[in-house]
């Protein structure tokens, strides 16, 4: 066997502007591994100093438009935080249910979009209209319907504007929520479907044991609140999470790397989730998964796309939940501004994100720290494909190309976000 | 013609009887920023609002309306006519409104008429109410158009206490209280009509005095004025036009629209359209090959100001009414009636 | 029935006037329509086509049959798409609007024309009227700039319109081609002034081009004794109906689609731009 | 046409909003596939053809050195060039960081500055001739389409630059400078919207960049009337479009 050159100059079907270089000597040893995020940095936590905390929300949405909904109540909980504000139970369902809606349009996208084609043998879901017609269409109609919640609630799909501090600039009307109720109990069958298409489809087999971490909370499958928890006994309230997390430069890539202190690298995203929380999933989403014959936990990276359709089931059913008890008064305190410091996790589609800032009196940031999930899974995703790629060497070149990119896409990193 | 009057509790059996026949809309909240909202119960009803941030005029002229779908085929077209006949009635318009809806009946209606605001207007019934409690911005007393209403209407109602009077205006107002239970109003009903007008007349702040305006302003094209609303500091507290187009939009006889095409992506089918447009846009006096012709703003609102002192080409059929719209919503806090004033030269900045 | 509706026409014939400008001849698909439909020169009509939208286009001349012919340059949406279309394509098309030309006030007097560019176009009926009417009026006398030699329009006529008894047509353009055969004076369109045959007395100017020309015109014409009241404008504004309701068009008092497109300089003096 | 004219879509120092908001037109994505051949889209395609492109939406403004050299290829090679969004047309929020050194800027968030590339951030006019420019953050689909049927037609595009208050007042909205004391951008800024945020009691940030020959002078006054200090009003011009022409005498320069 000859030296093998792994080399992705632009990573396709992912959201922003990476590359792979693996370099693999004659004796099948990995020399050289390069996850490279060469995405222009935005230096967010650059501008955000001197801006005020009621604009946090507006501007770190901006870090991603795919995930703008996750910037935006991270952002709002960090400052809660640090202003000791705690908003009614109303406006937590409702940014659940936001939450909620931008996971089933990400998580959609993620599936039907951006991996789909991989397995299923095309290039992109633009040929896949002339032989899979039905299963395009049913991609479509679940993203739109993400969408369309999160236009509902936030009044726009991509950077939503009503989520403020401690509530909503205005609330959505009680007839169009029953509308949306209706089109979720009719998605209902389209999710049970896309569970079965990913749980028949073929993916590669591969296992690698690390450590996953998720926000866990025993309530609630969690998203917007809870402790962060992994499957190595971490339990870290979000204020200290920098006790427990650091992260890293590495000359090759405009993304830091996150690591636990003092062990290695780790995963966040879908199936940190489900393995975390299995048992908060709706039953639905529970008998769905016995159906899958699938086994959570579960430590192949390829499972997430199956994760990904199981939460799509529970989010369906959690929406629904939370439309039938929100009652939908109008409420909105004043805030006064003080000084303080507050962080915030919460689970954006692809995984925990973090945000933290430290407010003066006049609630001017003076300190902004954002981790995004692909920052949390970069180091992470180097240590799987260190490991998967040994195990495929056998294949053509083109092949372990596409197979190194496609346990890259099944963690749907964003790339925007990861240098934001 | 016939008066009555009704307890102001009793005001749901006139409303029910109106939604037997029409789709009925009203002023829906208290106050100036009060909108025209469809009424299906009196819950919903703020008969004592004082005025709304679009006038009717948005039931015959709207922001936005399709004039016609067309469809293409075989290089031939056809056209479909999108016409609304559907029966309104509009509850509580304010004397000022109705005499607006009076001028652009007939700005619509002469050398050519205008079908689709025709149309509308043909299968409206206009239930006025009289002013008790002016807005601070209003000046309809120096309009001739408040505030009491002696023409216009089909039913008129005035706030008497605990009553309404009622005064019809028209044969279809009559048929429609014909069958309710009313009872004929009273000498006293028209006695406190009469004193409660007059209290009213009292309360107005605000006059603009109209003699000879329209040719004051034509004469006065070059007053310093202009420059000072389009550039320098305004006028008396004011801040100079944002040329935000708020005032025209707002404003019950302006009229101006422009009209354009869509056409869906399979270039088949598609509509043409019309929407409210205003002179003080930038766009609105553009012509071909990239000349404007009202490019400074100091034009552009001397032209607004002017064709609402009636010395533009709208004559009298888009001038003021005094409704006092333009100037509660003007973030400028620019005011005609102070404009008016510092062209008759009773008032320098 | 509904004015905005516009009425099918039939494309009859194409003519290539310049590189960018072409002469259309346009007859309405309803005969009935189309034989009441009698223009005066210096009406126009309003244009559509579906999707892109609607342009006032003036008239350039009528035939006997009924027929119009429009001349149309290719400046924005509907003028370029127009272009496109060949002979025997449809076209959506309503008018005619305006007033048109003073004919009978110009009877009598001598006429004289000033058109820069495009200006030609309505201005074209009024010499083929004149020619038709010929005792009827005056001298006639036709001041023409454009660009250049190849931008002016209607060329294959003018050796007919200098043969018109009494008319003098006299060319100018703003630059001259190295290579040309063309012998057109060079200069601005009152560069011809000075040339020029009619007098103040007893006459009438009928004025369209762009209107910085016209407002230069009409100024020299006042300076060599030409009163306000003896010339009339052709303007243009955009216009979104046609019909008085829109509002773009308002100058001053006046609409220039329902009170004009020609207008008494006395009139609208004040409301066009000063120089 | 009659071959599908080909679509390129881009992205640079931006969030990739515009092109989900070319996404979220699930409705017609179909219609726009048959119509249109989308020959180049990294986020959404693996083969990519990279010959030469009728229209290319470019997302994102410019950062870095390859990044100019990029966008001055894509122009060479399309033949109609769309800014697509306001990072695309002047920097957007990413821009912000302009008024700050750009070493410092570098050393808040990264230890190791030296390998890092970035400049300050400009709109890709700053390199290379723009046809079309689609303002919003993000650009609103419906001004996409308007986009791509004009493409289709050969002709102009009617998207309106006058001020989200024209939106506003066809929604009967009270103006939420005058009702509600709120600094508002609304008179300052492109309509496209549909005047979202103050139909959802929310003032107007801007995110259209600016209207058409915008009073942002007068605009500052009247905030400055409402009781805003100085600082506040530089964030509200410094946030979108702090880079235009239009908006950067109040952005602070
Ligand atoms: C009474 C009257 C008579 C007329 N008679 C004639 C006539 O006989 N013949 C004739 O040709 N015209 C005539 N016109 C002028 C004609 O109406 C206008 O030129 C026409 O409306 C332009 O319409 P359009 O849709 O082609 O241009 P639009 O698309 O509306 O364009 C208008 C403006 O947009 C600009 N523009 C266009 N495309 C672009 C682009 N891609 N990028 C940037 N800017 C652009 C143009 O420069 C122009 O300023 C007449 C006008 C009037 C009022
Ligand atoms: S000009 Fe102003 S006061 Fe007069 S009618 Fe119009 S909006 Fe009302
Ligand atoms: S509302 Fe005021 S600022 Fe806006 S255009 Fe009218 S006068 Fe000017
Ligand atoms: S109202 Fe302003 S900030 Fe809100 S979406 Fe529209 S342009 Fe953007």
């Amino acid at each position: 066997m000859g030296e093998i050159n792994i080399d992705v100059n632009y990573l396709a079907r992912v959201e922003g502007r990476g590359a792979l270089h693996v370099r693999i000597a004659k004796d099948g040893k990995v020399k050289d591994l390069k996850f490279r995020i060469y995405e222009p940095p935005r230096f967010f936590e650059s501008f955000l100093i001197g801006r005020r905390y009621d604009e946090l929300m507006e501007l770190t949405s901006r870090i991603c438009g795919i995930c703008p909904v996750a910037h935006q109540i991270t952002a709002l909980r960090a400052v809660e935080n640090a202003l000791g504000v705690e908003p009614s139970q109303q406006t937590k369902d409702l940014r659940k249910l936001l939450a909620i809606s931008a996971h089933i349009q990400s998580n959609v996208l993620s599936m039907y979009f951006l991996s789909l084609p991989d397995l299923m043998g095309y290039e992109s879901i633009i040929p896949m209209t002339k032989d899979h017609l039905h299963i395009v269409k049913r991609g479509l109609k679940l993203k739109k319907l993400g969408n369309d919640i999160t236009d509902l609630i936030g009044g726009r799909a991509v950077h939503p504007v009503t989520a403020v501090v401690n509530g909503f600039t205005a609330l959505p009307s009680k007839n169009k929520l029953q509308v949306t109720r209706k089109r979720l109990k009719e998605a209902k069958q389209d999710a049970y479907d896309t569970v079965d298409l990913f749980s028949e489809i073929e993916i590669p087999d591969f296992k690698r044991k690390c450590e996953h971490m998720a926000m866990s909370d025993p309530k609630e499958y969690a998203i917007n609140r809870g402790r962060f928890k992994s499957t190595e006994g971490l339990n870290v309230d979000e204020m200290n999470y920098r006790n427990y997390i650091s992260e890293e430069q590495k000359s090759y890539s405009t993304a830091l790397h996150s690591h636990v202190k003092n062990r290695d690298s780790f995963m966040v995203g879908p199936l940190p989730r489900v393995n975390i929380n299995f048992n908060q999933l709706s039953s639905d989403a529970k008998d769905a998964t016995k159906r899958s014959g699938v086994k959570f936990p579960n430590f192949n990276p390829f499972i997430s796309h199956l994760a990904r359709a199981i939460e799509l089931v529970h989010n369906i059913d959690e929406s629904i939940e939370i439309i039938d008890r929100v009652p939908l008064k109008k409420e909105r305190d004043e805030i006064t501004c003080k000084s303080g410091f507050g962080a915030a996790i919460t689970e954006a589609p692809r995984g925990s994100l973090y945000h933290s800032y430290e407010l003066d009196n006049n609630g001017i940031v003076r300190k902004a720290d954002i981790v995004p999930p692909t920052a949390h899974n970069a180091l992470n995703v180097e240590r799987d494909i260190n490991e998967f790629v040994k195990n495929i060497l056998d294949l053509p070149l083109d092949e372990i190309t596409l197979k190194c990119e496609m346990l890259i896409r099944a963690y749907d990193p964003c790339i925007s976000c990861s240098t934001h | 013609m016939n008066s009555y009057n009704i307890e102001k509790k009793d005001m749901n059996i006139l409303l029910d009887r109106f939604l037997e026949d029409y789709k009925v809309f009203g002023p829906t909240r208290p106050g100036a920023d009060s909108t025209f909202d469809e009424i299906t119960s009196i819950k919903q009803l703020h008969l004592d609002y004082t005025s709304t941030v679009l006038p009717p005029k948005k039931f015959f002229h709207p922001p936005k309306e399709t004039l016609f779908s067309f469809e293409l085929k075989n290089d031939k077209f056809t056209t479909k006519e999108s016409i609304q006949d559907k029966k309104i009635l509009i509850l509580g318009i304010h004397p000022c409104d109705v005499h607006a809806i009076l001028k652009l009946d007939k700005f619509f209606s002469t050398d050519f008429s205008d079908t689709y605001y025709q149309n509308r207007r043909k299968n409206t019934v206009l239930v006025a109410i009289n002013c008790v409690e002016p807005s601070e911005h209003s000046f309809c007393s120096s309009m001739g158009t408040g505030p009491y209403l002696d023409e216009g209407y089909d039913i008129l109602l005035t706030d008497i206490g605990t009553k309404y009077l009622v005064e019809i205006g028209s044969k279809t107002g009559q048929k429609l209280v014909e069958g309710v239970n009313l009872r004929k109003a009273t000498e006293t009903d028209f006695h406190e009509k009469e004193r409660r007008l007059k209290l009213m007349e009292k309360k107005i702040k605000k006059f603009m005095n109209t003699t000879w305006l329209p040719r004051i302003a034509r004469e006065n094209l070059d007053h310093e004025v202009w420059l000072d609303l389009g550039e320098h500091g305004g006028v008396d507290g004011s801040f100079p036009c944002l040329s935000c187009g708020s005032c025209s939009l707002v404003c019950p006889t302006c009229y101006c629209y422009d009209v354009y095409d869509t056409m869906d992506l399979s270039l088949i089918s598609g509509t043409r359209n019309r929407e409210l447009d205003s002179c003080q846009l930038l766009e609105y006096g553009e012509v071909a090959l990239g000349d404007n012709f009202r490019r400074d703003r100091k034009d552009r609102i001397r032209h607004w100001m002017l064709c609402k002192f009636g010395a533009a080409a709208g004559g009298k059929n888009s001038s003021c009414v005094g409704c006092g719209r333009c100037i509660r919503v003007c973030p400028s806090k620019i005011d005609l009636t102070e404009v008016a004033k510092v062209i008759r030269g009773g008032k320098q900045r | 029935m509904n004015e905005y509706s516009p009425n099918l026409a039939v494309i009859k014939k194409v003519r290539k006037e310049t590189h960018d400008t072409n002469t259309y001849t346009l007859e309405f698909s309803d005969k009935k329509l189309q034989k009441s439909f009698s223009p005066a020169p210096g009406q126009f009509m309003m244009l559509s086509l579906f999707g892109i939208g609607e342009s006032a286009i003036s008239l350039s001349g009528t035939s006997n049959n009924g027929s119009v012919t429009t001349t149309i340059r290719n400046v924005g949406s509907v003028t370029n798409a127009v272009l496109r279309l060949k002979e025997g394509d449809f076209i959506g098309m309503r008018g005619p609007y305006g007033n048109g030309w003073p004919l009978e006030r110009a009877e009598g007097k001598n006429v004289l024309i000033v058109v820069g560019g495009m200006g030609i176009v309505p201005l074209r009926g009024v010499v083929n009227y004149i020619k038709n009417n010929r005792k009827k009026f005056g001298d006639l006398e036709i001041i023409y700039g454009a660009r250049t030699p190849d931008d002016m329009l209607f060329r294959y006529e003018f050796e007919k319109w200098k043969q018109i008894k009494n008319t003098r047509l006299d060319l100018t353009v703003d630059e001259l081609p190295i290579e040309t055969t063309s012998k057109c004076k060079i200069g601005l369109v009152t560069s011809c002034f000075p040339s020029m045959k009619t007098h103040h007395k007893n006459a009438i100017v009928l004025v369209c081009g762009p209107e910085i020309m016209m407002r230069y015109a009409a100024k020299c014409l006042e300076t060599i004794g030409f009163k306000d009241q003896q010339i009339y404008l052709s303007l243009e504004r955009r216009m979104k109906c046609g019909i008085g309701k829109c509002g773009h068009c308002q100058i001053g008092l006046k609409y220039v689609c329902k009170d004009g497109p020609v207008f008494n300089y006395a009139d609208i003096k004040p409301f066009i731009h000063p120089l | 046409m009659n071959e599908k004219p080909k679509i390129a879509i881009f992205k640079f120092t931006g969030c990739a909003g515009c092109q989900l908001e070319f996404l979220h037109l699930e409705e017609i994505f179909l219609d726009i596939l048959e119509l249109f051949d989308i020959s180049y889209w990294v986020m959404v395609k693996r083969d990519n053809d990279e010959t030469g492109w009728d229209i290319s939406l470019v997302e994102g403004g410019i950062s870095t050195p390859e990044e100019i050299e990029e966008i001055k290829q894509i122009r060479m090679k399309t033949k109609f060039l769309v800014a697509f969004g306001d990072c695309a047309i002047g920097g957007c929020i990413p821009s912000i960081r302009n008024w700050t050194p750009q070493l410092d800027a570098e050393s808040q968030v990264y230890r190791d500055t030296s390998v890092i590339q970035s400049t300050k951030v400009f709109g890709i006019g700053e390199y290379v001739k723009v046809d079309a420019i689609l303002k919003g953050c993000p650009a609103h689909r419906d001004t996409i389409v308007e986009l791509l049927k004009s493409a289709l037609l050969e002709i102009r595009p009617r998207l309106r630059q006058h001020p989200v208050c024209v939106e506003c007042k066809f929604r009967d909205n009270a103006c939420l400078i005058t009702s509600k004391k709120m600094a508002c951008m609304g008179p300052v800024t492109s309509a496209g919207c549909g005047a979202i945020c103050p139909s959802l009691g929310r003032e107007c940030e801007g995110c259209f960049g600016p209207m058409s020959n915008p009073n942002t002078s007068a605009l500052a006054s009247i905030f400055k009337d409402l009781g805003f200090n100085e600082k506040d009003i530089k964030r509200k011009f410094r946030k979108y479009a702090g880079m235009s022409p239009e908006f950067r005498k109040e952005a602070g320069h």
